[in-house]
């Protein structure tokens, strides 16, 4: 079901989760605080609904309840869990990469494991370094990991409920900065076009801009100001950044000769890095000039509100990057 | 105990409450932005503990880590233009309130991570038992890290290796807006330690005087080399757990309940009952504070802004 | 026990005997590579307890994993294919020792991490628990899991949450080159398992009759949806920590000491005392055994190799 | 001290762990069994030599032994953690990325966290999927660490020294397959010029490998193989990939005008990304042909041996990339 107008990214998280709960009786919610709704409302009415058999209340103990969920999900529950954080799925990653993502191919294809990881990313509000990462790169760089990151509202949905209708883990991303947004208009998403699709989310000439989360909005501010001074850049959401819709992306270089990407991890070693060498190889003959990359620089996420400001990559970071690709000063 | 000492420690107390009224109060007037775990009806911990404590010894906090900076000796100046995101704050700016850092007082920092700081601990409790003999470390952590397996991890190598290490639980029954009831079977830190043979009591966190009492045996076997202990004060936060929560998963009946227990005015009854304290000396030693905390907050409000490129400054050594 | 049962269990433990010395030969050989993990001499934990499952409770193993596959009901032949990385082995030779899975057998996975597994039991007892009330998991480790934070989490929450669960502590006195008193000062996971209300037991994990008896009731507690319980089992592995390891760290009178309380022995002489088995029987139990085992190395050596592009398929379902 | 002829890449290992021992009281040994040398004597001596108060085998407990040693760190001890293969630190990343890594930073330049994690990675004798792992790219993307990969048994030891010396966290990622290799002849490796440097293994004209841990001599036998047939290739190591030392990279192809990158990480997500996205930047205009990438499959590594030699890039991958870069099917 497509969200209606005026409904925020967090909302069509919570419906998302209501509808395949309602659809699929192996869907479990579990997490920190689940059964009261998390912290801003995520998994709110859920636990009155479907009881607190199938949404689950954890204990603080990240590492051993993303194994357990990976255990159910072996047996062929469905499980959801929420880390609150991705900056606390540092506590997970025996379980999830070791154990969650290689029982598959360990198994020879006895075993699948249907699990959904929602989390948190980004930075916000000046909560500083231990609430704000983007660590993306890393789950994009496992073998047998999905990873997904949505930009819309109504995509949020979308992608929620086909990551977990996906036989794989499914790392799910969520940007606190985006919770509290709505689309423009209502966009009617169908569930199984999404998971594995970029999308192009404004069409343009003269530059591609790549840009994943919030970035995207960031990207059609960026858009929206260039436009006014002639050069019409188009920007494209990965959405998923593994599997990676690569032929999307190359297709809209093609055209444009041009390409800057947008991430608000930090530049080195985040995602970037696989775009640019993925593109550059796909398109090489249609390239004008090399692919600039825009994102955090190489430093924790510093608390202090200028600072923070100074740390995420804006508009006018992307604007300069478009710039300077087209050799304009 | 005599009158300098309660004094001292009711100004600790004071100095913590008067500190964490003005951070709502700027946090409500958007003067601090951030995410902040107030410790208002937990001062007795933070101000029995660091009582025994030396500049040199070695403080580790949780996220809930304002008054224990302030007890070891931190300057509320730096520390609150620290939260109010200024280059004079302990850390720039750079830290905030979870990250909390101010190491010539042997405050080592706080942690957004439950359960973080205490295998750092055992770090800094090896490196007094090697090259500081009679020096101690002390982790503060809230009943929710419990159930988080470096807590266990650490209560086993500290019992191994006898370091020099004082765990301090502030159990105040709740992980966000969640009972302790819903997380564990095991709810007193206590049981946990005395698995790994290290000495443990359970206390009333709220009686200052308990806690001074349970305290004082513990470090005096962390110096003299005898190994870790950990002592658990049961205690409750009057407000949220974040400011903003709006707490509706408590009742007011148990808030109420609590309010009866404060530990700063229980203190302050038993000081003048015991002939300690006077109102005169009570009325001086709160207003004292208060100005040190409005001295802070001019301190934090004319602080200078970080230079923008401090952004990827000092990433390395 | 009558004679059948009393056959089958010596059945299991003369398989697990044999197939691990026929590893044990091919490894010398060379027709085995990888990082092998022997279980000879702790034959009798994996054949009590399994004795008590059905091909649809769920098991998970260690890194010390071939006996309980075996005693699940796994196929010798299939295991080591598996370990020779044959395409018909468990895991079409993608897995090898430390990553066998046979689901078909309720054996759901072994780890090369330590510690790895438990969290995962706590998953399928929970799936059991939702919608197969009666099955339960079961989970074998060592006693350097102990000090896992997984470990302790996993007993909180399998306590808190009621799983049918049975925990299955492997305690043989060492983790690699490094015995027990090294580790920690609580050497039983017995301790552990107590402070989260879990009912344990340690026993003699040499004796077949006494792990019997403490696992039997477990079982059944987990069967009935009254929560988790804790075995463990003192035992001692008969060969290095992994193949090629020279045991450097053990006394040589020390392995003649357990040499005596070989579990196999052991129930041997019982059994036959007892009257349930004679000579002749045992004689031809392990000869069954023996050509079980001379079959799989057949079969395994016959096997498949893995077409080269089978590498990088079946990463995703 | 350079290591005499002879000795292997292990012996480089713990004889600086000896020297810098000798040197600094203050440096600490940490690990499993390493008071007993570790699985393959890499510590070796070392507890007889200095005590086992600073040679300390720790519980099978990584995520706080490595805490502790950030804690003892802070305080001015350099301690050597091993962490017996990389694969595990998954179990110590909120350790190290959230605190080890950010302390300096988030303290606002008040703490110092001097300390080495070495440990072993990458695949050799059908070890499997949880003993085999390249995970230096998600270590690189971590500001606040540096990551350093030797690929020879001298620079072994003086890689190893510098990075004990180093003021911060420092991951050192050891070869398994590297432990009983020999340099061709001793090579005299000062410990200062090695941290943040890359190192020109091989020159040549035609085409730039840049390759890392064991692949550099892979790439070694690449090059005299396609010697022969008149291709000469330069291989260049970068040493150290986080801090990455681009000038020399930039350098190399700015001169042959053609790059392969030859990692044993999976390719998705690895570090070959992040070198292709910086060398496109620096070199565009010199740039001949894409870039390439040598890497395992997206897939955990499996054990079997034909699979496994299957995953493992070898000189025929390098020579096939090399081909195609030059035009060459
Ligand atoms: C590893 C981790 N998981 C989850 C969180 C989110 N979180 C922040 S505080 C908190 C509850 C902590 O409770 P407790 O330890 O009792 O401390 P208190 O807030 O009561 O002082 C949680 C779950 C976190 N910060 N770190
Ligand atoms: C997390 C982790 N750390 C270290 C290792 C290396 N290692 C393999 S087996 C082992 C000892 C395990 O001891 P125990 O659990 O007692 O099992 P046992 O080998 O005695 O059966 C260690 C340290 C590992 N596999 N996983
Ligand atoms: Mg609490
Ligand atoms: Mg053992």
């Amino acid at each position: 079901m497509t969200p209606a107008a005026g409904t925020t990214f967090l909302q069509s998280i919570n419906q998302a989760l209501r509808e395949e709960m309602l659809a699929d009786p192996d869907v479990y919610v579990l997490g920190e605080d689940v059964a009261v709704g998390g912290p801003y409302g995520a998994t709110r009415g859920l636990a009155e609904e479907f009881g607190e058999h199938r949404v689950i209340n954890t204990p603080i103990s990240e590492g051993t309840v993303v194994g357990l969920a990976i255990g159910a999900a072996l047996q062929g529950l469905r499980p959801v869990v929420e880390i609150m954080f991705v900056d606390f799925i540092t506590l997970a990653l025996d379980q999830l990469v070791n154990h969650g993502a290689k029982l598959r191919y360990m198994s020879g294809g006895q075993l699948k494991v249907p699990l959904t990881i929602r989390t948190m990313f980004g930075v916000s509000g000046g909560w500083g370094a231990h609430h704000s990462q983007s660590l993306e790169a890393w789950l994009a760089h496992v073998p047998g990991l999905k990873v997904v990151m949505p930009s819309t509202a109504c995509e949020a949905g979308a992608l929620l409920r086909a990551a977990i209708r996906d036989d794989n883990p499914v790392l799910f991303m969520e940007h606190r900065g985006l919770y509290w947004t709505k689309d423009d208009q209502a966009e009617p998403t169908t569930i199984e076009s999404t998971l594995g699709t970029a999308r192009v989310r404004r069409p343009g000439r003269d530059v591609t801009v790549v840009a994943t989360g919030r970035m995207v909005s960031t990207a059609l501010r960026a858009a929206e100001r260039l436009s006014a001074e002639g050069v019409e850049i188009e920007v494209v959401d990965p959405r998923t950044l593994s599997p990676l819709d690569l032929d999307t992306l190359a297709a809209s270089v093609r055209k444009t000769g041009r390409a800057v990407i947008a991430h608000e991890a930090v530049v080195q070693g985040g995602i970037g890095g696989e775009l640019v060498a993925q593109l550059q190889l796909a398109v090489f003959d249609y390239l004008e000039a090399p692919i600039l990359r825009v994102g955090a620089p190489f430093a924790p996420v510093p608390a202090g509100e200028q600072l923070e400001a100074a740390f995420v990559p804006d508009e006018h970071s992307i604007i300069a990057a478009v710039r300077s690709c087209l050799g304009r000063a | 105990m005599d009158k300098q000492t309660a004094a001292s420690l009711l100004d600790t107390m004071y100095l913590i409450r008067a500190f964490e009224e003005k951070v709502s109060e700027l946090y409500a007037k958007l003067e601090i932005r951030g995410l902040l775990h107030l410790g208002i009806g937990q001062e007795a911990v933070a101000a029995a503990v660091c009582s025994f404590l030396d500049r040199d010894d070695l403080l580790y906090s949780s996220h809930r880590a304002h008054g224990h900076c302030l007890a070891k000796g931190g300057d509320p100046r730096r520390l609150l233009a620290e939260l109010a995101g200024k280059a004079n704050g302990y850390c720039g700016g750079k830290g905030g309130s979870m990250h909390i850092s101010a190491p010539e007082v042997g405050f080592m920092t706080a942690t957004g991570v439950v359960g973080g700081t205490i295998p750092l601990a055992l770090g800094s409790a090896l490196f007094c038992r090697e090259r500081r003999p009679g020096r101690i470390a002390v982790v503060f952590f809230g009943d929710g890290a419990m159930n988080m397996g470096a807590f266990q991890e650490s209560l086993n190598i500290a019992s191994l290796w006898k370091l020099p290490l004082l765990f301090v639980c502030e159990n105040n029954g709740y992980a966000e807006f969640t009972p302790i009831s819903a997380h564990t079977l095991v709810e007193r830190a206590s049981e946990h330690a005395a698995v790994y043979h290290i000495p443990t009591v359970t206390v009333d966190g709220n009686d200052l005087l308990a806690v001074l009492q349970a305290v004082e045996p513990a470090v005096a076997r962390a110096r003299s080399g005898d190994g870790p202990s950990l002592v658990e004060c049961l205690t409750y936060r009057m407000r949220g757990h974040y400011e903003g929560d709006p707490s509706k998963y408590r009742e007011l009946s148990e808030l109420q309940e609590w309010k009866s227990k404060d530990p700063v005015a229980r203190f302050v009854a038993w000081a003048i009952d015991a002939g300690l304290l006077d109102e005169t000396e009570r009325d001086a030693i709160e207003a004292a504070a208060r100005s040190k905390v409005e001295a802070a907050a001019d301190f934090a409000r004319e602080g200078p802004v970080p230079e923008r490129d401090a952004v990827s400054r000092g990433v390395y050594a």
